[in-house]
């Protein structure tokens, strides 16, 4: 029995390209906030390839008044930035940050995962609290992972609504990131001479003999 | 060696002055020790790469000795940066000290540099990312996003815990206490009155009252502590009942107590 | 004067229709409502004719994911017909067990093959059909082999999916009463109504027999 039902087939055969390019399309267009693959997947019948037909997607609304574009692992559609000027602006409320907080997310885009003594480093002065919250409550930095160095320190990363934002594909099309790199200007270069602090404290010893009383 | 003295007025052109001037009144807009050196690089015209960092730490100097002359006050960090200045500066000016291990004036110098550089570069990093387009701004989002209906499914979920816990509740036939972590090492005043009122009626001797912490709640300091705490406010609430009788000899001496006979 | 100057010219000349396309586009994707004509004239440079944009717009988007349809006399994007299933998304929602259902389910771990009877003995009260149903629903128990006893009631027991959602192995990994007590699982208040006879703790006594009579 080499012949199978079609109606099995329709059930476990994905749809033509075609038409999963349409699938796609409905559902970018539907949503303002980017969409993962894995949404997409989701969201379309089983075996469905979107990464394949955001290709093809991306292709046909190149030069057209929207466009296809990427954000992080997920994607989005967007007006042409050249067509700005026929929109109304006043429905959305640009908030002026200050300069500390531009650098501050500066800092933070260009050395991510980046700790808040890493930032004062760079900028000379102390972070404060509120230019951290700031940028955390615009949701365009959140917590990265711990920095296994003494005190654990919590680190700082960009978020999907920063590149969002700034029309990004991923952080590492940030301006100048190359230029800055090859420059070493984003090493990590401590003051000649300051103890480099005797490398990871052993935090395995304190607290040993209070884990094991009962 | 002859001090060169910044800021000398005969030798100032009235720019200068003026740009000195325009420093001084800034003070407050300065974000920090590091953000008013790079200001005062740029006076030097020159590429950062190139900056002659002792000119620069006698121009910052000289900018300290100038707010303490018109008595502004400056924030502890830019008295730090002065002293730190201070010292790079004899480091570059005397000739090396070969006993000396720490780095040389040269290296030093290299560090501040980098940390100008480091620092204008994010500046421009940061004027490069806010010129970028902006959603909101120069391009927007769908304008009617299409609301996705939720289709829901409940799924039902339990968890070891609740298994073992309910089979334990069966078993025991019990109002069975939920477990609770926080309370494992707190022992309540009604647990300790429980336990006395059941202790009480032996208690016909004036014992001492640590005598009455339950088992095992003796040796952990933190459990010591509730038990105490519960025990003896349990004691005072049994005083109180007019069932037992406390007695302190001292201060701070230990607490004992007696069945009361009526 | 028949000669105008280009600058002048391009400054009052319409752009060309495909430009007028893609602003057309762009707008009806970034407006909130509908727009009409008459909105889109004004928002475009002067002499543009969007009615005629319209018109090519709408043909571009022919079968395609999304499509231009008139609302009133105004003018917006939509999802295609066909393709509003996609819009629908499956939350799936947690609950808990419910407590009678939680303790047939861990009768039958500890007791399996487990009949319906010794479900209710156990319990003390009678076992719901929904309860049973619920359990096997979700595939966490199952029917054993009938009882060889008068009636020859059908038995429980628990599934590997019982095991996989509870992380155990066997069945008999779950721990027995004497390790649910160790670990602060139980309470070790007397039974009610039991004889409090002449305490000293007496934990250890009460119950024994009872709780581990296999």
């Amino acid at each position: 029995m080499n012949e199978r039902d079609p109606r099995e087939k329709s059930l476990f055969e994905a749809p033509p390209m075609g038409e999963q390019e349409r699938m796609v399309e409905a559902i970018l267009f539907a949503s303002a906030d980017p969409v993962s693959v894995a949404d997409l997947a989701a969201r379309m019948p089983h075996g469905a390839d979107p990464a394949e037909a955001l290709v093809h997607l991306r292709k046909r609304y190149e030069g057209r008044g929207v466009h296809v574009a990427r954000v992080g692992d997920a994607w989005a559609i967007r007006t042409a930035p050249d067509l700005g000027f026929l929109m109304q602006k006043e429905t959305t409320e640009t908030r002026k940050l200050s300069r500390a907080a531009i650098e501050t997310l500066a800092i933070i885009a260009y050395h991510q995962p980046c700790t808040r003594a890493e930032i004062e480093e760079i900028r000379g002065v102390a972070v404060s609290r509120g230019t951290v919250d700031q940028l955390l409550e615009l949701e365009w930095i959140r917590f990265g992972r711990r920095r296994m160095t003494p005190g654990r320190p919590v680190t700082y990363v960009v978020t999907q609504g920063f590149l969002d934002h700034f029309g990004l594909e991923s952080a590492r099309d940030l301006p100048g990131l190359k230029e800055l790199r090859a420059a070493g200007l984003l090493d990590n270069r401590p003051l000649p001479g300051a103890s480099l602090g005797g490398e990871e404290e052993s935090d395995d010893q304190i607290g040993q003999s209070e884990l094991f009383e009962d | 060696m002859s001090d060169p003295t910044p800021f000398e007025s005969d030798t100032q052109s009235v720019g200068e002055r003026l740009a000195a001037e325009a420093l001084i009144v800034d003070v407050d807009g300065f974000e920090g020790p590091l953000d008013l050196l790079l200001t005062l690089s740029r006076t030097q015209k020159v590429d950062l790469r190139k900056i002659s960092v002792l000119q620069l730490a006698e121009q910052y100097l000289g900018f300290v000795n100038q707010a303490k002359v018109l008595r502004i006050e400056l924030a502890a960090d830019y008295l730090v940066m002065a002293a730190w200045l201070a010292f790079l500066k004899s480091r570059l000016l005397l000739p090396p000290d070969p006993a000396d291990e720490g780095p040389t004036g040269e290296e030093l110098a290299a560090h501040l540099a980098f940390q100008l550089e480091r620092l204008q570069a994010m500046r421009d990093a940061a004027a490069r990312l806010m010129a970028r387009d902006q959603k909101g701004r120069d391009f927007f989002v769908r304008g009617i996003p299409e609301d996705v209906t939720r289709v829901r499914r409940v799924t039902y979920s339990a968890t070891l815990l609740d298994l073992m816990q309910a089979y334990a509740r069966i078993r025991t036939r019990d109002e069975f206490r939920p477990y609770a972590m926080d309370r494992d090492h707190i022992f309540t005043m009604e647990q300790a009155l429980e336990r006395m009122r059941g202790l009480i009626g032996y208690a016909g001797d004036w014992t001492d009252l640590s005598a009455y912490l339950p088992e095992g709640w003796g040796s952990d300091p933190a459990r010591r502590r509730t038990a105490t705490a519960a025990t003896f406010a349990a004691s005072l609430e049994l005083a109180k009942q007019g069932r037992i009788e406390l007695r302190q000899t001292d201060t701070f001496a230990p607490i004992a107590i007696r069945r009361k006979d009526t």
